[in-house]
């Protein structure tokens, strides 16, 4: 029997599939779906201090294999989020990882402290990468120096394990990786969206109304699996590995390449049963490879 | 499927839905073809609703690429469907006389409902708004049920212009409207009955069309709501309440 | 009568599409599919000092709408290319803009100096943004100071105007735009390929033997489409815009977020004759548009 | 198209090529769909080839992603292939006989092959290797035209192992060879018989399969090149050119 479990900082994972961020709201949805206690672990949508309303539509454009959305970190609010999406994501048998955004260090710190007191967030996801929201978010992102100070910061005030979530939009993802593991990080999560644009092609207007969108989907797959494979190289910290993921295949890849669990997006537009059958089919494909278990499994690549 | 006006496709779906259809207008999320290219799912609301042989109808304008793919589809073909999705028309709003006025492909999902009202027995006057005679469709099939108005833009069929004019010519003795279009008519059709009981279907740019990514979200004058999801809250709200 | 003329620092082109560089070759094998000479121009393979054998096989992978590479700047060497290549395309009424790359400044220097004084080099391309070659390349690309540095130094020897070409890994494309402007460019061409990598599923080995490659096609359209609009906002340089180009609504993309002419790298295998199709479809596609010149429609997305 | 073997399909185009087709194993470059997602040509050799009819066959194992795309044609769907493409096995070479050696899918050229061989009166004994019973194909049709050994991995039908074990049985009383199959298989013939006459066909990755990439390359003995293309210095060639 091949064994789907993972052990992270402050998850116990059935196993190491789990929706993203911002592609799977806070449940409800999904639930009228499928059982979401199957799930590895839940990703929710990022939240702020305040209410968010987020940008003007359009806020999603198709590109080629991919899709560009700018929806601006739109949220009720912490204090909503706390009180109302947590609770009642508590009668699921499965652990929640928070998306913690904000526009200054103390937005982060002041989410991050309320939302971990929450009885189902078992660690936080602080996206110090969006590239949708002006000043701030992605900035965080971009500058070592900058993403370790507010790493240290979140750390100081959680109660529950702090995984930092890296923009790929840099030179040098790496050094922002040992940026936030100095800062006391105790994982990582990767990647969020590419920066790109798409013109209407009869108007040449921008299709999203704030102008660019972030790039998410099958197409930059190629580029998340080699950052991973890169930042693995050059840290011990458990990975969340994400970027195009839409099969089985695509977990084995960033297993290989070194995550020890893997986030599904925007599959989940394309086919809402993508996380329980990606889960299902986990098990059959890690035997025909020779694998007792996902632990085996993670990092191959490295070692051949 | 067949062409039944300039790149308007009427194509029939058979198959088990997760949910049962009843209201008109509600929606289906459509994976056009097994390739991440196009990637995301069209949505498409429902012109024709089949129960006892669990079909349904859907007509829809080939332009883009994903519409284009489905309209290369055989009979045969098997199709990727999500849904429904979305509220419909309230059909019980409806009291004696009703008016339905669509928009270029916001003329389909009007058709089942003028079936659903007249099955009420409630009289439907029919305002439709095309760009050119060719891209005209349905016409015969609103007249069964009932007073028919054509609008073409460029006038080679019915009136010319939008509907709009042709509601400025209209008497206001009916009770509710149905509107579903363009938003600039959305919008255009309120300012002209500010006072009547009106129902209209909007569309939006979409994700995942289940409420969960916050792609078509608008603004509303609902006090106690921040936002509304055309694909979950609507596609169809009350006159009033979308801020656009 | 719609006019397709683009006229740049060394380049009057006919139209403004051309091969990208390391697409096309030297032209050899495509003018046995049609005449070069309807071509707006040709970026032709990277050229070095000494003969390099680049990158052991595989050196190609498919991605979702994308491909990576990892050739390795193969080439025959300045001498073979000046001597044999640049004398055989001389035959055809095409500029050629010839690409330069090595591993030091002296490398690009010699390059420079040599390859522009050939009769039919118009323009030079430094490549200075090559991701499939260790030390060198990459790194010109990705530091605004070396990147500037390389710039002046290229100038100084350069007898015909000297075009710089980005890489998209970075940071802040704006930033190194402006270096090379200040460095003495007089245009720039972008993008290069995003590092990306592709796993065997099976074995979990990387496809391609470099382990890592240069992800291009239309995947990464709407990341290039973002870049050129943010440099283009930064600058007045010409710029020669790239990056997933497919078909005429692409180049019609590509001009109005600011490119003045745009090449074609990837689609060229995938319908060897996309080049001059796309040529013949332009005219009616900008008269459909309403515009009389490709000139008009240049920046348009800038002016909305 | 029909499936020979588990996974192997045979299928045939028509239509007129940019220059006829003459040698075997000059290959084509196929693109499976008009998408960009799968986005490049596949690479695969003509196992048959009707002049007349401007017809010709290739046979292919479906297992990725493209190859399992073509395999769901129907007859009457249109194919974008570019071809030929490459050299061909230079016939002319042979003397009185020939051994044809192939592995998987690189049997399929020798087929056409051993037709053009025996057109010219040379006898030809092939010597084909497949992973199973199952993956057999054409065992027959080469039957027809000689000598036919078939070796399978797991012994499931003829001698049990690879092509070479049946090499080693067999008398070395030929003058030429030709192979075509893996690159292993390809390295092993040309330590078995260094003294022949022989022509090998390679594969390799490729992009453009016209020579203009620089992907499909190779390290080869010839001292006046620093390197040979598979796709158009190939992806025939004599014993001991590549290096590999
Ligand atoms: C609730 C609802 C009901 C609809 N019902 C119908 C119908 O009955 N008949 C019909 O012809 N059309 C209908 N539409 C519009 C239909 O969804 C678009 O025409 C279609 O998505 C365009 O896809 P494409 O591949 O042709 O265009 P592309 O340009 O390839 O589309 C690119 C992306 O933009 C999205 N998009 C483009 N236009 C629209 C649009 N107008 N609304 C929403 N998304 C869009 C596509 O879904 C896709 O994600 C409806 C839209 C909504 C929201
Ligand atoms: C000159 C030549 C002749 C060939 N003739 C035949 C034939 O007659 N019958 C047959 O079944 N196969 C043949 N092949 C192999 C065939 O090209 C591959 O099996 C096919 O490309 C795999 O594509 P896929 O979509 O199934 O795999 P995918 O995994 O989807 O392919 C991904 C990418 O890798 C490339 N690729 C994968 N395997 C190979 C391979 N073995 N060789 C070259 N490129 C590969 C594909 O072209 C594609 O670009 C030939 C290859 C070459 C070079
Ligand atoms: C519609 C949408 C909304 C997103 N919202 C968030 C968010 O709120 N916080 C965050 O950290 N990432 C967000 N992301 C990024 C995803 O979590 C993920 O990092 C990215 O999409 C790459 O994975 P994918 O290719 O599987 O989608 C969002 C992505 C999409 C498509
Ligand atoms: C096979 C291959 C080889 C390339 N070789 C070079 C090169 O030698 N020099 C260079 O500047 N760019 C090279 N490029 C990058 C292209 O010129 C172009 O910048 C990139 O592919 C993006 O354009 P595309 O998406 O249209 O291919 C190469 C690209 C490919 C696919
Ligand atoms: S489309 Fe995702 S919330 Fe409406
Ligand atoms: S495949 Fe491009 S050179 Fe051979």
């Amino acid at each position: 029997m091949t064994n789907l479990a993972v052990k992270l900082p402050g998850l116990n994972l059935k196993n190491p599939i789990m929706p993203a961020s911002g592609c799977f709201g806070f449940g409800k949805e999904y639930a009228q779906l499928y059982d979401l206690s199957q799930l590895g672990a839940i990703m929710i949508k990022a939240a702020t201090v305040e209410t968010r309303l987020g940008n003007p539509t359009p806020r999603v454009a198709e590109t080629a294999a991919g899709m560009l959305n700018a929806i601006g970190l739109q949220n009720p609010g912490m204090q909503k989020v706390i009180g109302q999406e947590l609770p009642w994501l508590e009668q699921y048998d499965v652990p929640i990882i928070a998306n913690v955004a904000g526009t200054t260090t103390e937005d982060y710190v002041e989410v991050a402290k309320e939302i971990s007191k929450s009885a189902n967030v078992h660690a936080l996801e602080i996206n110090i990468s969006c590239p949708n929201v002006k000043l701030g978010g992605i900035t965080f992102g971009t500058d070592p120096a900058v993403a370790k100070e507010l790493t240290q910061a979140v750390k100081a005030v959680s109660s529950v394990p702090v995984y930092v979530k890296l923009s790929p939009n840099v030179t040098d993802i790496s050094a922002i990786a040992r940026a936030v593991e100095e800062g006391g990080a105790d994982g990582i999560t990767m990647i969020n969206t590419l920066l790109g644009m798409r013109l209407d092609q009869k108007t040449g207007r921008p299709v999203i109304a704030n102008i660019t969108g972030g790039l998410s989907g099958p197409a930059i797959k190629p580029v998340a699996l080699r950052m991973v494979y890169e930042v693995r190289k050059g840290t011990d910290l458990p990975i969340i590995g994400m970027g195009g993921v839409a099969d089985v295949n695509d977990v084995i890849d960033f297993l290989s390449a070194g995550a020890n669990a893997v986030a599904v997006g925007t599959a989940n537009f394309v086919n809402p049963f993508v996380c329980p059958e990606i889960i299902s089919k986990l098990p059959e494909r890690l035997h025909e490879l020779g694998f007792e278990s996902v632990e085996e499994l993670v990092g191959r690549s490295h070692r051949l | 499927q067949e062409e039944i006006a300039r790149n308007i496709f009427e194509i029939t779906v058979e198959g088990e839905l997760k949910k049962e259809m009843s209201a008109p207008v509600q929606f289906v999320h459509i994976r056009v073809a097994d390739s991440f290219e196009p990637l995301l799912r069209r949505p498409n609301s429902v012109a024709a609703i089949d129960q006892e042989n669990s079909r349904f109808t859907m007509i829809y304008r080939a332009e883009g690429r994903g519409t284009t793919l489905l309209s290369e589809k055989r009979i045969g073909d098997g199709l990727d469907v999500l849904g429904p999705l979305g509220n419909g028309f309230p059909v019980e709003e409806a009291e004696k006389k009703a008016y339905l006025i669509g928009g270029g492909i916001g003329v389909p999902p009007l058709y089942e409902l003028a079936k659903q009202l007249n099955s009420r027995g409630i009289e439907t006057v029919h305002i439709l708004g095309f760009e050119s005679k060719e891209a005209v469709f349905y016409e015969e099939k609103f007249r069964e049920f009932g007073e028919t108005h054509i609008a073409t833009v460029d006038g080679s069929h019915g009136t010319e212009g939008f509907v709009t004019h042709i509601l400025n010519e209209l008497p206001k003795d009916f009770d509710t409207y149905f509107s579903c279009g363009p938003t600039p008519m959305l919008e255009a059709i309120q300012w002209i009955y500010p006072e009547k009981k009106g129902f209209l279907s909007y569309e939006q740019r979409m994700g995942c069309g289940i409420g969960a990514c916050f792609a078509c979200v608008c603004r509303t004058t609902r006090s106690e709501m921040d936002y509304i999801k055309v694909c979950s809250d609507g596609p169809v709200f009350p006159a009033g309440v979308v801020i656009s």
